[in-house]
């Protein structure tokens, strides 16, 4: 049972960053059909530019985390939108997936080349220490990344349900034409989402990078690990996206301790089939309405 | 001019040019340009197939690399067990034509983004098995010193027979694929891409064709994956990660999907340009990463819809300074007769 | 005589709304018949019922005296029955000529034959007759997507007759059409209809049109027929007119 | 032009369409300041992509159209709610997910900030009362013909001068009908301008002071409401053919 409580809490703790990136991934769905290949290496990005900052520029860890954070909004945010997202729009689905398959790459070859191919020790933001609940071992790390992704989670939802400018967003992505109708300024509303969307794939970056190492080949994981956590959770609902998440983690979990640790990531994939072909609304999702 | 660049003329003259350009090379090759050339073919097959599935029927599929992964492990441990090599290939084709007829089954209940993430999660169930199930495939060490094949008493075992046999079979494997593109069936899958409810009050029995898009395109690439495995002699698992199967839907995009020669263009930018631009080195992916991006901004159709928007612009070209000779030559006349008028 | 089609208390419910509210007529054969009705009555639902591309809740649908209700369009265009849509549905990538030539294809020989067989199924010829009895003889190698739309709407209507279908149901064919392609477009649906003695059913919302074209027309409104007869019949029939404007 | 009833909307030969479909072919009318005015016309005589052109949705190729004396050819939907013109279109027209106070409150998201929207948010449901008891459930759990009022109320919140509205009957019971009529006639007597596009051209017509007849992109009549409710021509016009020789 402790060995149980164990392993449920750690994957609870990865889901719940799982569950950051695919939120923002799905946020970019709703409200500009942007389907990100380089969402995985959206969050190993932002490690690097804490490596970059500290490297380069003499700063301490904090200041670096700050620059960081600019970085992504200036450059996963609003360079990704202007730059590669807004001149392929009007050429369908498929060539901005192209586009983002190919940043992916190119963030991916960047870092290795740029900064190193070698896994880097990255600081945690609070120091690990191993807490003692009902038997089981959990580390501080893990309560600490579930306290940070609930405030973001509970952040984010305030934003969207309790303010009127997040409710402008909603209205953008439910239905554009009618909410340009009402005079909201629908393109601004697009590119908050990818400023919140970079905010968390940098807050996910600093709480995962301690625990996987800084490496150029964390994306590849992690994006897939959002597909499927906004995939099975269902893409139209943001709780859909962490539900999915916090799923997904746990079930990775368990099922490494429990049924083969080689097949670890096949378990995810298998339930992703399962789901987009039983459900392919998604676990939480509403169908899409008929339209005839 | 204009017209001769998109005449069957000129087309059939490049196509003998670069035929006869890949016969005459291996005498002037090193055995390391005639592997690359070879690879270059391999991979060109492999996204023939893809672009039957996704550029032609409008399938997306990301598990390319992963039916060359099969193809290969097949004909692989099939050869090392002492087979002979024709019926291995043959048995990877068919045995790709049945995994692709089963992948194309949720093609029919979902459709773009769902599909390429069912595709994308079958790619990585099938690099795992390949890493896992080591009792068939060895695991992470991968298969060595796989045989090449000896034909009729043709040894293919040096260099250059090898690349005669891989420009052989690429050629056969082409002209089916080209078979398929001018037959109807060819037609039926661009429908199937552009209007399927169309296509489907037609008669064009859409479900059939879908299967069709999927298995056929899916051994092709594991016929890619039977001419892999001899040339290279040793492979392992990360050789058919979901890496290949972006790669080879990377290489249809950017020659140009929807058409038969972009995938040999797409090969090209990713496998032949790689080692010949000295200047990129390292560097190559980054540039390449960023030339895809801006193509795609500019010109989704891909290097061969490139082509296509420049000869236009050429014939539009001629067509106006055409017009305005055209349009003078008229105006002199009127000029002339207003003058024959005034006297 | 057996109709053609016999359509028999046709019901489709889409949650709540019943959009087709049991609907039943018969065409016959050499016959052109008109549907008319002011928006949202539910013309177009019932054509996909009847065509198989909606489920019709209740109803059947039957062709030469044979039950087809359920099923597949591609299994009903290949018993004969062929229709067009009321948006614009061409291949733009594929010639005029190949738009033809997939409209008769399936119609011909196996899988196996149409994959190891002639190139255009043998189907040049009769795409050719088509081109030229549609007056599409200048475009005939152009890319479809690249005609006019009135030309795009000409070769709708012509790949729906390339198999030579027993039954045709038209929706709107006139929509968008200029008034010179209008009249030319009419005046070659009569020729089929004369020549083959085909049978045309045609959803349209141009009055002047659908009066000159059809032999009978019925009126649908809210999902029911409210009437049926001549067009002579039906332009002074006051239900009609109030169905239009309103009460 | 009447002298207590100024014009307040003209559109001079306007053309407009959707790529390489032209559907307005020269639109030209006026509507009368606290009028309503209903737009009739068969099915693809471009009634609502004269609403879309109007409000900027759809780029108007050639001709102008006036507002209160300005130029509003081709602006932004922001810019003409910021003039006093609303637009409610046809069809559902709610974010099905929010509740009803938030979707009446996105009405006034162009308000300056001089606006006080939660006053205008209590004042719409004062005037709606189905609004207020609904006010914090999901819009999508409204009837049909409450998301209209819904759509309505979002409209007014903003007390535009000129209303656009196209298809209000749409999928609505005759009472639901009945109450969405007295509401434009209430906002009528306000002063405020209705321009409508109804397909139930009788009863809109008797609640209309003008109506104006579209037919293939141009306007074919334009006649007070009850001139043409009194002709003849306009039942035919619906089933085509009979115009010309009367018209003549």
């Amino acid at each position: 049972m402790a060995a149980f409580i164990q392993l449920f809490v750690s994957g609870l703790a990865t889901g719940a960053i799982y569950a950051l990136v695919a939120v923002g991934f799905m946020l970019l769905w709703q409200t500009s059909q942007t389907i990100n290949f380089a969402q995985g290496e959206f969050v190993m990005i932002p490690a690097f530019f804490v490596l970059w900052a500290i490297k380069i520029l003499g700063v301490g860890f904090w200041p670096a985390v700050g620059i960081a954070v600019l970085a992504s909004l200036l450059i996963l945010g609003l360079l990704f939108k202007r730059a590669i997202v807004d001149p392929m729009l009007k050429h369908g689905v498929l060539p901005l997936v192209i586009s983002t398959i190919a940043l992916s790459i190119f963030l991916k070859e960047a870092v290795k080349d740029f900064y190193s191919s070698q896994a880097q020790p990255f600081q945690a933001m609070i120091p690990s220490e191993d807490l003692h609940l009902f038997g089981a071992v959990i580390s501080s790390q893990s309560i600490f990344i579930l306290l940070i992704a609930s405030a973001a989670v509970l952040g984010l939802n305030k934003l969207l349900n309790g303010t009127r400018l997040g409710r402008a967003m909603q209205a953008t992505a439910q239905n554009p034409s009618v909410a340009r109708i009402l005079g909201i300024p629908v393109e601004r509303m697009i590119m908050y989402t990818f400023l919140i969307n970079a905010l968390l794939v940098a807050l996910a970056s600093l709480m995962i990078s301690p625990i996987y190492l800084a490496k150029f080949t964390n994306g590849d994981t992690l994006g897939l690990a959002a597909f499927i956590a906004a995939i099975v959770g269902g893409f139209n609902q943001v709780r859909g996206a962490i539900v999915g998440g916090l799923i997904l983690g746990v079930i990775e979990n368990l099922a490494a301790a429990y049924i083969s640790a080689q097949y670890r990531g096949a378990i995810p994939l298998i339930l992703l089939i399962v789901v987009i072909l039983w459900r392919p609304q998604g676990l939480m999702g509403r169908a899409e309405e008929r339209t005839v | 001019m204009m017209d001769f660049l998109t005449s069957r003329a000129f087309k059939g003259t490049v196509f003998a040019l670069l035929m006869v350009g890949l016969i005459v090379l291996p005498f002037f090759l090193r055995p390391f340009g005639l592997l690359l050339i070879a690879m270059w073919m391999v991979h060109a097959v492999a996204a023939l197939g893809l672009n039957l599935t996704l550029g032609y029927a409008g399938q997306i599929s990301m598990a390319q690399g992963a039916f060359v992964g099969i193809g290969a492990y097949c004909t692989g441990l099939m050869t090392l067990a002492g087979v002979p090599y024709p019926i291995a290939f043959l048995c990877s084709g068919v045995l790709c034509f049945g995994i692709g007829w089963i992948l194309g089954y949720p093609a029919l209940r979902v459709q773009h983004h769902y599909l390429a993430f069912v595709t994308l999660a079958f790619s990585t169930l099938v690099f795992l098995i390949m890493r896992n199930e080591e009792w068939l495939t060895n695991g992470i060490y991968g298969l060595t010193d796989i045989p090449r094949p000896i034909l009729f008493g043709w040894n293919t075992g040096k260099a250059q027979d090898f690349y005669f046999f891989t420009l052989l079979m690429t050629s056969i494997l082409a002209f089916c694929v080209w078979w398929i593109i001018r037959s109807p069936w060819g037609r039926a899958f661009v429908a199937l891409r552009e209007n399927p409810v169309r296509a489907l009050s037609l008669g064009v029995d859409t479900r059939r064709y879908t299967l069709m898009a999927f298995a056929m395109g899916s051994s092709i690439g594991g016929f890619a994956g039977a001419l892999y495995a001899p040339l290279v002699q040793f492979f392992e698992p990360n050789s058919f990660s979901l890496t290949l199967s972006l790669k080879l839907l990377l290489m249809v995009i950017v020659g140009g999907a929807g058409t038969f020669f972009g995938p040999f263009i797409g090969a090209a930018t990713e496998v032949l340009l790689p080692e010949w631009l000295r200047i990129a080195q390292g560097y190559y992916l980054i540039i390449y990463a960023m030339l895809v991006m801006i193509l795609m901004m500019f010109c989704p159709t891909g290097i061969i819809g490139l082509g296509e928007r420049f000869i236009s612009h050429l014939r539009q070209k001629k067509i106006s300074s055409e017009r305005s000779a055209q349009a003078e030559a008229m105006g002199q006349d009127k000029a002339g007769n207003n003058g024959g008028a005034g006297q | 005589m057996t109709p053609v089609l016999q359509v028999t208390n046709i019901r489709k419910q889409f949650g709540g709304l019943t959009a087709v509210d049991g609907v039943s007529f018969s065409v016959n054969e050499g016959e052109i018949l008109g549907i008319i009705g002011p928006n949202g009555s539910g013309k177009s639902t019932l054509f996909n019922c009847v065509l198989g591309q909606l489920q019709p809740t209740e109803g059947e649908v039957r062709v030469d005296g044979e039950l087809v209700t359920g099923l597949r369009p591609c299994d009903l265009n290949r018993l004969g029955v062929s229709r067009t849509f009321q948006l614009l549905q061409v291949f733009p990538q594929l010639s005029v000529r190949d738009n033809l030539i997939l409209a008769g294809q399936e119609h011909k020989g196996s899988m196996g034959t149409r994959l190891l067989g002639a190139r255009d199924a043998g189907l040049t010829e009769a795409a050719n007759r088509m081109i030229e009895f549609f007056r599409l003889s200048h475009v005939a190698d152009e890319k479809a997507g690249g005609l006019s739309y009135g030309q795009q709407k000409l070769l709708d209507a012509a790949m729906a007759f390339m198999a030579g279908p027993r039954l045709v149901l038209l929706d709107e064919p006139a929509g968008g059409v200029n008034l010179t392609m209008l009249s030319h477009l009419r005046e070659r649906l009569q020729a089929i209809n004369a020549e083959q003695n085909a049978t045309f059913v045609v959803i349209e919302h141009n009055m002047e049109f659908v009066m000159a074209l059809c032999d009978r027309i019925i009126v649908l409104a809210e999902g029911k027929v409210i009437a049926e007869g001549t067009p002579d019949a039906i332009r002074s029939n006051p239900e009609v007119i109030e169905a239009y404007l309103g009460h | 032009m009447d002298t207590e009833h100024t014009t307040v909307l003209a559109l001079d030969n306007i053309v407009a369409g959707y790529g390489a479909m032209t559907i307005l072919n020269g639109t030209t009318f006026k509507v009368r300041r606290a009028t309503i005015t209903t737009v009739i016309g068969p099915n693809g005589a471009g009634k609502s992509t004269v609403f879309k052109t109007i409000f900027g949705m759809l780029k108007a190729r050639a001709g102008t159209i006036t507002f209160d004396g300005t130029d509003i050819t081709n602006t932004t939907p922001r810019h003409l709610l910021a003039c006093g013109i609303c637009y409610v279109p046809q069809g559902r027209n709610i974010f099905p997910e929010l509740t009803v106070r938030h979707n009446l409150e996105l009405g006034g998201f162009a308000a300056p900030s001089s606006i006080n929207i939660d006053e205008r948010i209590e004042a719409a449901m004062v005037r709606f009362p189905i609004l207020r008891q609904k006010a914090d459930a999901q819009a999508s759990t409204l009837s049909g013909g409450q998301q209209k009022l819904l759509e309505i109320a979002r409209g007014l919140l903003l007390d535009p001068k000129l209303i656009l509205i196209d298809e209000p009957s749409i999928g609505l019971s005759p009472l639901m009908v009945q109450e969405t009529f007295d509401i434009l006639k209430n906002l009528r007597a306000k002063g405020v301008t209705i321009l409508m596009v109804e397909q139930n051209a009788k009863s809109a017509l008797q609640i209309s002071d003008d109506g104006l007849v579209l037919e293939l992109g141009r306007t074919r009549m334009a006649e007070t409401a009850e001139t043409l409710l009194n002709d003849p021509r306009v039942g035919q016009l619906f089933l085509g053919g009979a115009m010309e020789p009367t018209a003549a």
